[in-house]
């Protein structure tokens, strides 16, 4: 276990900058996951705290100690591959156990270690396959029992769960979630699957074109995006954006937004709650807010009862997609397609009015300019 | 127009000049030549294409065969008959029995001879024997002590070539020098398996170790125009080859008696002889029977015969044709030929396909070249040469 | 493979001390194989007295392609003093139709195998690559028969029939290979849009196979030019290929060997295979990834 | 939009759509079937008759094989046939693997090395032959050179010494062939999997390690594919021996095609050639087919 | 448009049956999704349709045409595939024109659709880059493009979307449901994501090892699922199965599950309600309660009041996933660990007790043994 570091890290492949300036601070067992979308950097990231590329400038840390020149088999880290990179000549069991072979540990606690972590992973039975006899999934744990046998200071994940189903993948996101809570080590997880982020992560760092968006945690991320980039990026379906301009009505600060209902386009007014009144200096701007569907559903007067914030409203319906546990109601908003999530038993047809309730307290505002929350 | 396409394998030196004037001279006729030289190994290669050919049932209408081949080619029916052409130009008379039983197959005239090679000579580097002051060998035994001389003068006493053929060629006339013509003859003509293993081809095998101590250390693969400038260059005292060297040392503006001297190798008046012939093959075309015939006289032909072998270093094969331009080699091979056929010690060559089969030709190669490229002794030589022979029958 | 030299922490002096002795070994076989051609190339340009006195191994004195032309145009083969030139044409004549005909014949037969896997396709391609290891020597006589029966022995036709039968097991294997990796679906969808097997085949599958054509054409080129067997065996005279001539004019001497005109005749002789080498070599390498080996 | 119909069948459109992949392969199959099995079952009757001149059709058994296997020449053949293959194929595949490690690692002007390594490929023996006769040649070539250097008692006198001669065939052959081994290792270590050689610097392996351990156990199928190029290569080698040294010394290095053209064409023992190339066929069938079956086998799995 | 009727078909590939009698029929205009696991015959189906495969046995029906010796490009239909199968060599212009090509329609009408075609799927400015040139999405698109321009009878969708990352996933998922809304074209459509079938289908076919387990619409399978392995199947995280005893108590039927509760257990009774109390023959006899995790969430004593087949207990929460729009909480019931679905904002720690409430309307009960919905 170690804390990792990294500082204005920089990365160009010849002329083109990869990464522009990284700055991250990991705490001992901390679960960083770095999301982004392709081609954002990501991997380059992983692979220069393995050692596996060079730093064109900047410095990373690990355990506070500067390891720019040291060699990656020197640090310590043990790295679990997308591709999973299993030796397809070797067996599980030399698979597991290779790291701790070129380590020159002794064969009977090598085998004892291979065993062990093989029995955590229930692969025990498949020793003596080679990878190619092996479905997805069990290559997957594989790969992580060569990591885990090492018994590192840092563990690394690059997209391990990009190449199974989906049903699987939600399992194993699971067990890894468990493994870190069970080892506590430092643990670097590359994605750019945002639910993954959310349920393992510690921290997030959002990255877009080499650069961190924000790096803080799950909820606050969620919760609290930095710009609509990160609000765009992180959840699913997506957080709507509404065009909106600040008006002051009966003393309270709030939103108005077009709608149609009942056939008619008419705006309606959504005060901001108490802590929000704070934006006088917006009134009579436009802005975006950001109003995640699972927070615009319809409408039930038993909890705008119990909760102020809840605003209520009428839209009319354009198109319903039922997923089962929830329908996602398509209506117009601001000019814009805006998903609610709505319980399948309160739904209606596409082209009828129905009442929708926000809860004001979850939404946010973005400067249309920068595009930075307010 | 007569048309004749001439497979051959004469390509080197004197023998492609030789074959130019036969191109010319059928042109001059009205004949139209069709060049089909197939380089190399001493017709190995044309021999895998004539097979071809005719297998596609589209011979040649002129080949360069000789001695067995043509009657084994006659056998399988594939041969034009010239008896004809034969009784008109009255070449019963003009002929040799020796070269008309080689031609002949079934009393019928198949082929035309073009020549005659003596194998069985020595060419000499007068300086280098003079250096030496020796005297050209009439024995085996004066034949060694002169290479001995040589040797001690730091002169390779023998220029040689290691290929089979080479081999063999040196073989038989060690082969008559010892055996003399009625053991040559047991030997590879009649195939007598109790001659084949005799104390004689055991000295034989001994001679030919000996030789092979008289050969400098590069001679494997060296092709034989090589070895005799060798001699040339004074670099080798003796090479042991047929007449077709003296091609060579003429192309080099060298003259015979005077920059080499020509001797036959050591034999109680042996004749080692060897024949060039064209064989006829069948062909339907009326132009190619046409070229054939014409072919066929032309080669016979007086003109032709003198002028072919005064470049080729052979003599002519049919009788009658003036000596006078023909070097002193030339003279001294057309009066042992008669000398030899009139004492019965005229023999065909084994190395070059006149004596014996093809099968038994490389039966015989094959010990020969194994034997002077080993430590093989004479016995073991001699055994193996016995089995290989009864193999290849 | 990564760039493994530019890892961090690993740049030592025993590093450059491995990089050294990597580029001495690969200098030193690279001598191994240049020098026969060096050989050849020093030789064709020096004249008579020079490769008399000299050593083998030492350069020209002066650069002269006397040789080149006389190969070229004067040099005896047989009794005709033609130079290497008809023959040559001979070669050209018989390898283009050769190699274009087995290319296409394969590329079809392999687009058969792999796209429309009917029954006993596998055991039919099976049967087809065992043709690869066919001595050739072995089929000299049945083909002369069957040339003659077919009424081309001795022609440029029988030649070039002769090369696309033995060349066919090669372009088969090659196209098969190559295809095998070409997706399915990509025949699926060009089925339900309506184009047939060779509209197919012309549209979608063809524009797809530079690299393994080039490969194919690469090999095919240089089996063809450099047959000497078939060419020595099925013709004769003027209708030989280059091989077969450079072979007679080697062997042909009137008088002095002139080693210098051998040699030039031997790289015109060569000079097509390994222009097609040097200009084409790297989409072999590269077309061999794509076709030929798995794994 | 209109109303589409589906069409009625028709019946030889119809067989003609099914079965045009067949009839695309039947021309050459058929040539196959004839040019190569054909010719094969030919040569293997005239293997069991007494043809001598020409082919003759008349049934004699194993006689040829039994006269075979009793010849000296035949025997020499098998025996360098086998020295001189195992170590073709052995030096070639070492050789070219350990060229295609050395280029892979990023080596300066590698397009440059690559086309000489490989250009051998390119040129027959009858090309080159005559320059490796004088290169082996020791009157002539590298060990006059390195006297005329002053090592006066350099000595490489291999082509003239019937116990060497045959390993300058393997120099020569290795010299051809090695370039197109180094290629085919380069295309697959191009193709392996950068994650695994990361995966292995994490795990501690050294560059060579890395290499021994983990690349070449997984080019297994190349190491494959270049061994039955290069068996096929070894039987079917002629041009050479005919080049450098024409069987010699003696018969010291002739190869078993080499025996069998010198039956067939030049001692007229049509029968006996045709017994020899069954042999031939038979050694190269011993190793081929085991491939050929597992090749496919592998296949109906991908 | 057309109709399209599977009637008891049959694949073998030598002797092993991948579809073991398959019926399926669909009217005019239906959306069929297939929906299975991987190698459970889907794309063997559906090249079937297209006639891209042989029927074993059986016959499939196009317009009420038996079409099972009808050549593909007479079927008049058109097919995206999973790969998309665009032809590398060729521009998207080329690309999506190329049937047309092939059916000899005019250059100028050809131009004329393609065009149209591209415009509907904002792809038109990359009509001259090749397939190589383009991202994930844009290739999806072009694909699909492919087939509309033919304007066919049936659409045949190979799991057009599983390539795509998830986000572009989703927005292409609600394209082609507007497509089918727009064009209302038969389409058939191969999945193994599950709520693309539920957001897509107006019919579902579940597929197990070639046979269908359910046929029929997303709600009716999502509620009211055939057996245990469709109930499995369907929902995301998947429906909790939990051991149970059909009990009558108080004259209410019931079924009682073992929970842990404040630290130590016990059981708790869950009454149906009214509808399901025609299973008096089940009394006494172990079932399996399915429930799903939507269904079974924190106590809220306002929705309680409105819905009388909510029913409340407590139970230890063990592990809590935040994925932001909800919190997925496990806990422990009949000895299998079930998942919760929460809102973030009712939460507790892992280790204390919370109060849930489940929907037992919505729950279905299983038979052990035949694992058939009673
Ligand atoms: N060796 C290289 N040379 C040049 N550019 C490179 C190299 N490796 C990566 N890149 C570029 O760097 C950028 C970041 O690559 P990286 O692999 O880190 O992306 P990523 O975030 O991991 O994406 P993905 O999710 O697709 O794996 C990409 O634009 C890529 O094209
Ligand atoms: N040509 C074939 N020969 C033998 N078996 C085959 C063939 N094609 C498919 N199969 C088998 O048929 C079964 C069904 O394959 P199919 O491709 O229809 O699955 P699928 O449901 O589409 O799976 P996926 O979701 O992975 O695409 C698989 O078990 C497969 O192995
Ligand atoms: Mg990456
Ligand atoms: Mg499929």
């Amino acid at each position: 276990m170690a804390s990792l570091s990294i500082q204005n890290v920089k990365k160009s492949y010849g002329s083109v900058e990869v990464l522009k300036g990284i700055d991250l601070d990991l705490e001992d067992g901390e679960f960083l996951v770095l999301l982004g979308p392709s081609g954002c950097g990501k991997s380059t990231l992983l692979n220069m705290i393995a050692g596996l590329d060079t730093i064109t400038g900047g410095e990373i840390l690990i355990d506070k100690t500067v390891v720019n020149d040291v060699h990656p088999k020197d640090r310590d880290i043990a790295m679990v591959f997308q591709s999973y990179a299993l030796y397809p000549n070797m067996s599980v069991a030399r698979n597991i156990g290779f790291g701790l072979e070129m380590r020159k540990v002794t064969k009977e606690e090598r085998e004892r270690r291979v065993e062990e972590a093989a029995r955590m992973l229930q692969i025990d039975h498949l020793s003596d396959r080679k990878p190619a006899q092996l479905s997805g999934g069990q290559r997957q744990r594989v790969a992580m029992g060569r990591a885990l046998v090492r018994d590192p200071e840092i563990f690394l994940f690059d997209e391990p769960l990009s190449n199974l189903d989906a049903k699987l993948r939600v399992e194993m996101r699971t067990e890894i979630k468990k493994l870190h809570q069970r080892l506590g080590t430092t643990m670097v997880y590359v994605t750019h699957d945002q639910i993954e982020a959310m349920t393992l992560a510690s921290r997030i760092a959002i990255l877009k074109e080499g650069e961190v968006q924000q790096f803080a945690s799950p909820q606050e991320v969620y919760e609290r995006p930095a710009n609509m980039y990160v609000a765009g990026f992180v959840g699913s379906p997506p957080m709507n954006f509404v065009p909106a301009a600040v008006v002051s009505e009966n003393d309270k600060i709030g939103v108005s937004i077009e709608r149609t209902a009942n056939g008619s386009r008419s705006s309606v007014f959504l005060p901001l709650p108490e802590d929000r009144q704070n934006i006088s200096e917006w009134v009579g701007r436009d802005v975006f807010l950001g109003i995640r569907p699972e927070t615009l559903t319809h409408r039930s007067d038993a909890e705008m009862s119990l909760n102020t914030r809840l605003q209520a409203f009428d839209c009319q319906v354009e198109v319903l997609e039922p997923t089962g546990a929830d329908t996602l109601t398509y209506i117009e908003l601001g000019g814009r397609e805006v998903i609610a999530r709505v319980n399948p038993y309160n739904t209606t047809e596409p082209g009828q009015t129905m009442a929708f309730m926000v809860d004001m307290g979850k939404a946010s505002l973005f400067d249309p300019k920068t595009e930075m929350r307010i | 127009q007569p048309t004749a396409e001439v497979l051959h394998y004469w390509t080197s030196g004197g023998e492609a000049k030789a074959v130019k004037a036969l191109k010319e001279d059928f042109e001059a006729n009205g004949g139209k030549w069709v060049d089909a030289p197939v380089a190399g190994g001493g017709g190995d290669a044309q021999a895998a294409v004539l097979r071809s050919r005719v297998l596609s049932g589209n011979p040649p209408a002129a080949v360069q065969i000789k001695g067995p081949n043509i009657q084994e080619w006659a056998e399988a029916g594939a041969l034009g008959d010239l008896t004809q052409l034969g009784k008109q130009e009255g070449w019963d008379n003009v002929l040799p029995p020796l070269l008309q039983d080689i031609v002949k197959h079934d009393g019928k005239y198949v082929a035309v001879p073009v020549n005659i090679h003596r194998v069985d000579w020595i060419w000499i580097n007068p300086e280098a024997l003079e250096k030496v002051g020796g005297k050209p060998p009439r024995t085996w035994d004066e034949f060694n002590t002169l290479a001995d001389k040589l040797q001690a003068a730091g002169i390779i006493p023998l220029a040689h070539g290691g290929q089979p053929w080479q081999d063999a060629t040196v073989f038989e006339t060690v082969a008559l020098g010892i055996g003399g013509a009625e053991f040559f003859n047991k030997a590879f003509v009649e195939l007598d398996a109790d001659t084949l293993k005799s104390d004689t081809m055991v000295k034989v095998f001994d001679q030919m170790r000996k030789m092979r101590g008289y050969v400098d250390a590069d001679f494997p693969g060296r092709d034989w125009n090589l070895a005799t400038s060798m001699v040339m260059r004074g670099e080798a005292g003796m090479q042991i080859m047929g007449d077709w060297a003296k091609g060579e040392f003429i192309a080099a503006g060298k003259k015979p008696g005077k920059d080499f001297l020509c001797i036959p190798t050591p034999s109680n008046g042996g004749y080692i002889l060897n024949s060039d012939s064209f064989a006829m093959f069948n062909v339907t075309n009326e132009d190619d029977k046409a070229g054939q015939t014409l072919l066929a006289s032309l080669i016979l032909g007086e003109k032709f015969q003198e002028t072919f072998n005064l470049f080729k270093g052979s003599i002519p094969a049919r009788m009658g044709v003036s000596p006078d331009k023909f070097d002193e080699c030339a003279v001294k091979s057309m009066v042992d030929l008669q000398v030899s056929s009139k004492a019965g010690s005229l023999v065909g060559s084994v190395a070059h396909e006149i004596a014996a089969s093809g099968a038994v030709r490389g039966a015989v190669l094959d010990v020969v070249t194994e034997h002077f490229n080993s430590d093989m002794t004479s016995e073991a030589a001699v055994a193996r040469l016995a089995e290989s022979i009864e193999l290849a029958e | 493979m990564t760039d493994i030299t530019a890892l961090p922490g690993g740049k030592s002096p025993w590093q450059s001390a491995a990089r050294f002795g990597l580029y001495t070994l690969l200098l030193l076989f690279a001598a191994y194989y240049i020098l026969p051609l060096i050989v050849v190339l020093s030789t064709s340009m020096k004249d008579l007295d020079e490769i008399r006195n000299g050593t083998l191994l030492s350069l020209p004195a002066e650069i002269n392609f006397e040789a080149w032309g006389y190969a070229w145009n004067e040099a005896c083969i047989g009794v005709s003093c033609t130079g290497l030139k008809p023959y040559f044409w001979n070669s050209v004549a018989m390898t283009i139709p050769a190699v274009t005909i087995s290319t296409l014949l394969g590329a079809l037969t392999g687009y058969s195998l792999t796209k429309f896997r009917f029954r006993g396709a596998n055991l039919i391609f099976a049967l087809i690559l065992f043709g690869c290891f066919i001595p050739f020597q072995v089929v000299l006589l049945p083909m002369a028969q069957s040339l003659g029966f077919l009424g081309i022995a001795n022609t440029v036709p029988g030649l070039v029939l002769v090369h696309i039968v033995y060349g066919l097991p090669f372009t088969v294997l090659f196209f098969r290979n190559y295809y095998v990796n070409i997706p399915d679906d990509l025949i699926k969808a060009a089925t339900i849009d309506g184009a047939g097997f060779f509209m197919i085949f012309w549209r979608i599958m063809l524009p797809l196979s530079p690299p393994i054509i080039v490969v194919t054409v690469i090999w095919q080129f240089t089996q063809i030019w450099n047959d000497f067997l078939f060419g020595a065996s099925f013709t004769t005279g003027g209708g030989q290929p280059v091989t077969v001539a450079l072979n007679n004019l080697v062997n042909t001497t009137t008088g002095v060997k002139r080693y210098n005109v051998d040699m030039a005749a031997a790289l015109i002789t060569a000079a097509p295979t390994l222009a097609v080498y040097v200009l084409a070599g790297r989409y072999f390498v590269r077309g061999l990834t794509a076709g030929s080996v798995k794994g | 939009m209109t109303q589409k119909s589906i069409p009625v069948k028709q019946p030889l459109l119809d067989w003609l759509r099914r079965n045009v992949a067949k009839l695309v392969v039947a021309p050459t199959f058929a040539l196959m079937i004839f040019f190569v099995y054909g010719f094969i079952a030919w040569t293997g009757y005239i293997s069991l008759t007494k043809s001598k001149m020409l082919p003759t059709y008349s049934f004699e058994g194993f006689y040829q094989y039994i006269r075979l296997w009793k010849m000296t020449p035949w025997n020499v053949a098998m025996e360098n046939l086998l020295i001189f293959g195992s170590l073709f194929i052995l030096i070639s595949i070492v050789l070219g693997c350990l060229l295609a490690i050395a280029l892979d690692q990023r080596v300066r002007a590698e397009g440059f090395l690559r086309t000489i390594y490989l250009y051998p490929m390119a040129i027959s023996f009858i090309i080159t032959g005559t320059a490796w006769k004088w290169i082996l040649n020791p009157g002539l070539g590298i060990q006059n050179t390195v006297r005329s250097w002053g090592w006066e008692s350099f000595s490489f006198d291999w082509l003239i010494n019937s116990e060497m001669a045959i390993y300058t065939l393997v120099i020569a052959a290795v010299w051809q062939s090695s370039g197109f081994v180094m290629a085919l290792f380069l295309a697959a270590l191009r193709g392996v999997d950068s994650e695994i050689i990361k995966a292995a610097y994490l795990d501690g392996a050294s560059l060579s390690r890395i290499y021994l351990v983990i690349i070449l156990p997984t080019l297994r199928p190349v190491f494959l594919s270049c061994f039955f190029i290069l068996t096929h290569l070894a039987v079917k080698s002629f041009d050479l021996v005919v080049a450098l040294t024409g069987g010699g010394p003696g018969y010291s290095t002739i190869l078993p095609a080499n025996f069998m053209y010198e039956m067939t064409f030049r001692r007229n023992q049509i029968g006996l050639g045709g017994a020899s190339a069954i042999m031939m066929l038979a050694t190269v069938m011993a190793i081929v087919i085991p491939y050929l079956y597992s090749e496919l086998r592998e296949r109906k799995h991908d």
